[in-house]
């Protein structure tokens, strides 16, 4: 199949806002040190000058499909449509299988495009920023295949954890680099990663989630949009019409983004974000950006919703690493400001439960990330008890990075 | 060009208007005795706010202003010893008001007209409230605010430009050897009630050593759009050497994280309170004399 | 696309023998204790009958598609064209991206449709054995998603081992059953297994590979086919012809077979098969049935080329415990013996040396049974020389599991 | 029938007769006097060679025939009681021309006429030779052979049958519970020259307790295929008792696990050679009495 082609249907304004036009919230932007401007306008310009060169476009095509392997099927999943209470209650469950991936989750596909627009730029090295590596791993691999130099900074906390993608970046050949500012995790790791771009003229930055200043929220969910783009093509075909719902996960929103761009217009479906409740909302140890009553805030070159401590960014706490940011992208901000994606929460314990059940009933390892959207879209959908309904859910990663962690939580369950 | 904007905010009362005309004044008449004015950073409240105070009262004898830092933890364009500045004095409960105040009291204790800039991120300010930022500036006496990451397309800067300017206080605006003469041309013009900052290199503070051609470039190109408006240099000034030699060029120089250093160094040795200001004091003495 | 259905082009007699009319050597059969011979019935009756069942093979097809996702690409891989000397040279060399399944190896294949035999038949468990756990997660991950339980055969000393799959057996619900007999490796665990199969009449036994009594060569090898029913198809689609040479790895022999089935009697593509070396043919550590000189021997159920130590069966020795076997699959050795089928052998560093250069110069982490067959391919492939060729490598796996191993490797190489 | 046989293979000299006649007269003997006969199983050079050889001339005072193991390491069908015992033997350097020797041995030694079965994998046989292996048989003055692996359809049985059957040396089948009525009569057919072994269970020795419901339908429906052949019973004979219920029904019953059993407690008490072997003889004494 071919990858159908990208069209904009939500473009921000010229300075990179999306404007809820009701209550006035600006999303996006670009907030940065002046020494940054000349790079962040080298990668705009080049980003817009590629999605238009049709030679650039057919190779990145290519290797997306053979490559990061995006052809990736959707699963009728029997299990879960039982689960929920069958196909005469809740009609039918489906699963897009990004966990399919060449890297097991959606990430490679803008980490890909985004240093094959690097090398297309001359740049001859990348910078990002990693939590537990599962950006790191992406990035990492894409730097090898076109043969850039890479850099990874990660804060020095969780450079401590034992992490098989951690390994594996280093294996692709990428330098790792700890950060020790504040807390030393993620938010401080992409702050030193944008920094380090001030400093590097001939190094890109990458970011791993639909974050940072403009061209990146951008240029990540057109990239990631792939998985979106061939999912609703896909859908048609196999059940004829477009699914009623759609859930996906959201920590930065890239996840949620790449499979629910293409929708974005349309009524249907009813577009679920679904973020990590962490130890519960009430507890303040979580990491829902929406759920959990973040604020406007400018953090990392962006204007979105934001977890707050006093002036400064709070820290988030989840049992998924890829869940845990203290904001989300701009675009998925407006799109909620604006009330075309519902938000919902599902706590550690809940997706630990649903690993499990997953693995045991399913069949499946399910990146952690993924059991928090299986969690809450099963909720939902019992709540829904439409039988003429078809439900999508974004099975987002394959979960090898959190078997450590799962077996320690089966231990205790027993 | 100032008095331009004198006029303009006229009715702000005498305290801010002779505020800014002293600072730039002072770069003036210095200039004319062929001196350059001498800026020194510190974050406010590093590593804490008591010493940060004695530190504060010590500088106002050795710079001609002081830019203090408003410490963000997700700083975006900060040098490593910078961000270590910003997580002691935030672990040490520092924030927003509480800069506004230990600004004033330094004011207040030393009875010194040495005027304060203000270094911060937008989101302090956003969360502090902008209309409630402005208002505390001019309480304070804050002589100009430096935004580091506060774009010239975001409405953010536009609306603070306009509510500073009508206080009569200072918007300070950085450029660097890569921003293009347009970029460098439009951050003039948010500038001109106040002074450019000019970064040496293209990297980060304290990261290398100055860079002369670069400044010398620079200078060029703000001259062509500006005959007056006076110029500071920061990165990478650590001596007195480096600040003799940048001086031939602007009307200021900022030294940053060699202050920042050694404090740094002054705390890991037990120093604090007014033990560590004359510690700062007497590095300071050495490297302005 | 539809996977081309299955077409028998190379039959055993009804004894189950594939009988090399030159020499009169005979591959296959079925040597077991009186006591297995109505199960394997009962498994034999069955599998020919769900070969012909309609409805058995549709839902069959469905789940391969979208549970296991057998529609995985062909990459065109640059990086290994020029390696090999640049397509001037040597044409173009392709991988066919089997690490891209569920479970990322090619076993799942073959491991589900017979748990889905299984439950067809009305057996309530499985009974498998492994190694490193390659098998058993495969065999869990299906046992799992149809509801069967699972009894997993391990050698004692296999068990001791991390091994990330041995977890995820264990999250899937296996029971881990350890085996202390003789090497306590996977030969002993496979006899324990056979044994267990001779004592559960509810269980069904399911082997790892394409060996065994009869029918589990025969069935192991029609299953597994579906990659090289599609890849045969994909690669016509892609270059216009069958390729020239078709490279895969051989422990058992179930990952050659696979995709090297439906080429069996036509004349094109050369086949080749690469054992592992060990630490050289030589040395007598290796795992090399064929290229380290096995003798026809009776072993397991079948007939077949076995590694002998005296009258007992020989340890193998490598450093990919998916190639960590003493004998290969009847079919296999028969397709050898008629001289279908050349044989090559990789050692364990040269293995490992490709390992590393895949990471950094390809971006893939492959299972290191997959770096074997790399590095005996381009070696053949420079040797070939000629330009107007198409090389088809089977790139069987993907790496996790030996992430820990090639970490050591990487530190001892600095 | 083996009257027929005798006479197909009348020309292979009187010993080899005599022999299986011997077996076949002790069979035929005992049942008359309501005794079944008792076989023993030992895996051949466990612990080792010396210890299993006085275990064997010992077993000659209390067992009618000793089935002797030959150990193979990848055997698909023993317990894990018996595959230890392989262990040991292939640890201590067995195999399967020292276990002709061992039993030639044992035979010239205790100048017993207790009749020598050997149960064998088929490996070992090629490994070794079918032709050879047929010829040590006859020199050794094997009785008879079980092959666990041979299976109904194979070119190897074929061979060996006939060899064998020319040195009128017996070929013995075992049947369990689950074997269809077809298979049941086909293997008798193969074990004309000898007796059927019957497992009284469906699993593996030892695992579980003798079935006797199992044990009489089987031997019923032996009977209609064969009035006469001998039958062995095995598969969970541990106690006297089980020997004397299972004798009702069957010309011979066979022990094994239990008695490697007692081997290997034995073993790991620091028995070897006479000491182990008395140990041995007093618990058959015991169980056979
Ligand atoms: C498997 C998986 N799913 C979801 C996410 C979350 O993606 P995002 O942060 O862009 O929402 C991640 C992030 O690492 C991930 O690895
Ligand atoms: C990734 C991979 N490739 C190849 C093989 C070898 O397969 P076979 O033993 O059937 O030849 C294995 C076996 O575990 C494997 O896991």
């Amino acid at each position: 199949m071919k990858i159908p082609p990208f069209k904009e249907i939500n473009p921000p304004d010229k300075f990179g806002y999306w404007t809820n036009k009701k209550t006035g919230e600006k999303f996006g932007g670009q907030y940065i040190s002046s020494l940054l401007v000349p790079n962040l306008k080298r990668v705009e310009d080049g980003f817009f000058k590629a999605m238009k060169d049709k030679k650039f476009l057919k190779e990145l095509e290519e290797d997306l499909n053979t490559f990061i392997g995006v052809q990736t099927p959707i699963h009728f999943s029997k299990t879960l449509t039982e689960l929920a209470g069958g196909e005469k209650k809740i009609g039918k469950i489906y699963l897009k299988r990004t966990d399919l991936h060449t890297n097991h989750s959606h990430k490679p596909i803008s980490a890909y495009a985004c240093c094959k627009l690097a090398k297309y730029l001359g740049f001859k090295k990348i910078l990002t920023e990693t939590g537990a590596f599962q950006n790191g791993r992406a990035v990492a691999s894409a730097c090898a295949s076109l043969g850039l130099k890479l850099d990874i900074y990660v804060g020095a906390n969780d450079a401590k954890k034992l992490a098989i993608n951690k390994d594996i970046s280093a294996l692709h050949g990428a330098r790792i680099i700890e950060v020790h500012d504040s807390t030393k995790s993620l938010l401080p790791a992409m702050a030193a990663a944008l920094r380090a771009f001030q400093s590097e003229p001939d190094s890109m930055y990458v970011v791993g989630s639909v974050a940072g200043p403009m061209p990146y929220p951008l240029m990540v969910r057109t990239f990631a949009s792939v998985i979106g783009r061939i999912t609703k093509k896909q859908f048609k075909n196999l059940v004829g019409k477009d699914p009623s719902t759609l859930f996906a996960v959201c920590g930065g929103g890239s996840n949620f983004s790449a499979i629910a761009y293409p929708y974005y217009k349309s009524k249907k479906p009813d577009l679920y974000a679904v973020e990590s409740a962490g130890d519960g909302i009430k507890t303040g140890r979580h990491g829902s950006t929406i759920g959990g009553g973040g604020k406007m805030g400018i953090l990392l070159g962006m204007q979105s919703k934001v977890l707050l401590n006093g002036e400064n960014v709070a820290e988030s706490f989840t049992a998924a690493s890829g869940l845990d940011f203290s904001s989300i992208g701009p675009e998925v901000a407006y799109m909620h400001s604006i009330g075309r994606v519902k938000f919902l929460t599902t706590t550690d314990l809940q997706a630990k439960k649903t690993f499990m059940m997953m693995a045991r009933k399913h069949g499946l390892i399910c990146a952690i990330e993924a059991c928090y959207v299986i969690f809450a879209a099963i909720k939902e959908i019992r709540k829904r008890k439409n039988p003429r309904e078809n439900h999508l859910i974004h099975l987002c990663g394959s979960g090898e990075p959190n078997v450590a962690q799962m077996m320690d939580f089966m231990k205790k369950q027993k | 060009m100032w008095i331009w904007r004198a006029k303009r905010c006229s009715n702000d009362g005498l305290h801010e208007k002779t505020k800014m005309s002293e600072l730039n004044k002072l770069f003036k008449e210095r200039k004319k005795n062929k001196k350059s004015s001498f800026i020194g950073f510190v974050t406010s409240g590093d590593p804490n706010y008591k010493s940060s105070k004695e530190i504060m009262k010590e500088m106002t004898k050795y710079c001609q202003v002081i830019e203090a830092g408003v410490s963000f933890n997700t700083s975006t364009s900060d040098s490593p010893i910078i961000m270590e500045a910003n997580d002691r004095a935030i672990k040490s409960g520092m924030n927003m008001s509480k800069t506004f105040k230990l600004i004033n009291e330094v004011k207040k204790e030393t009875k010194t007209d040495t005027p304060f800039v203000l270094m911060t991120y937008l989101n302090p300010i956003i969360v502090y409230g902008i209309k409630k930022f402005i208002r505390s500036c001019q309480k304070t006496g804050i002589a100009g605010v430096i935004i580091v990451d506060a774009s010239l397309n975001s409405p953010e800067e536009k609306f603070i430009i306009n509510g500073l300017t009508k206080k009569n206080i200072g918007y300070i605006k950085i450029i660097s050897p890569t921003n293009s003469e347009k970029f460098i041309q439009s951050s003039i013009k948010n500038c001109k009630n106040s002074w450019i900052y000019i970064t040496s290199y293209y990297g980060l503070t304290g990261s290398k050593n100055v860079n002369i051609q670069n400044v010398r470039k620079l200078v060029k190109i703000v001259r062509k759009y500006s005959k007056d408006i006076p110029i500071g240099v920061g990165f990478g000034i650590k001596t007195s050497k480096q600040i003799k030699d940048v001086s031939k060029y602007a009307d200021a120089t900022i030294v940053g994280s060699a202050i920042v250093n050694k404090i740094k160094e002054g705390t890991e040795n037990g120093k604090y309170g007014r033990n560590l200001a004359t510690f700062i004091g007497s590095y300071l003495k050495k490297l302005t004399k």
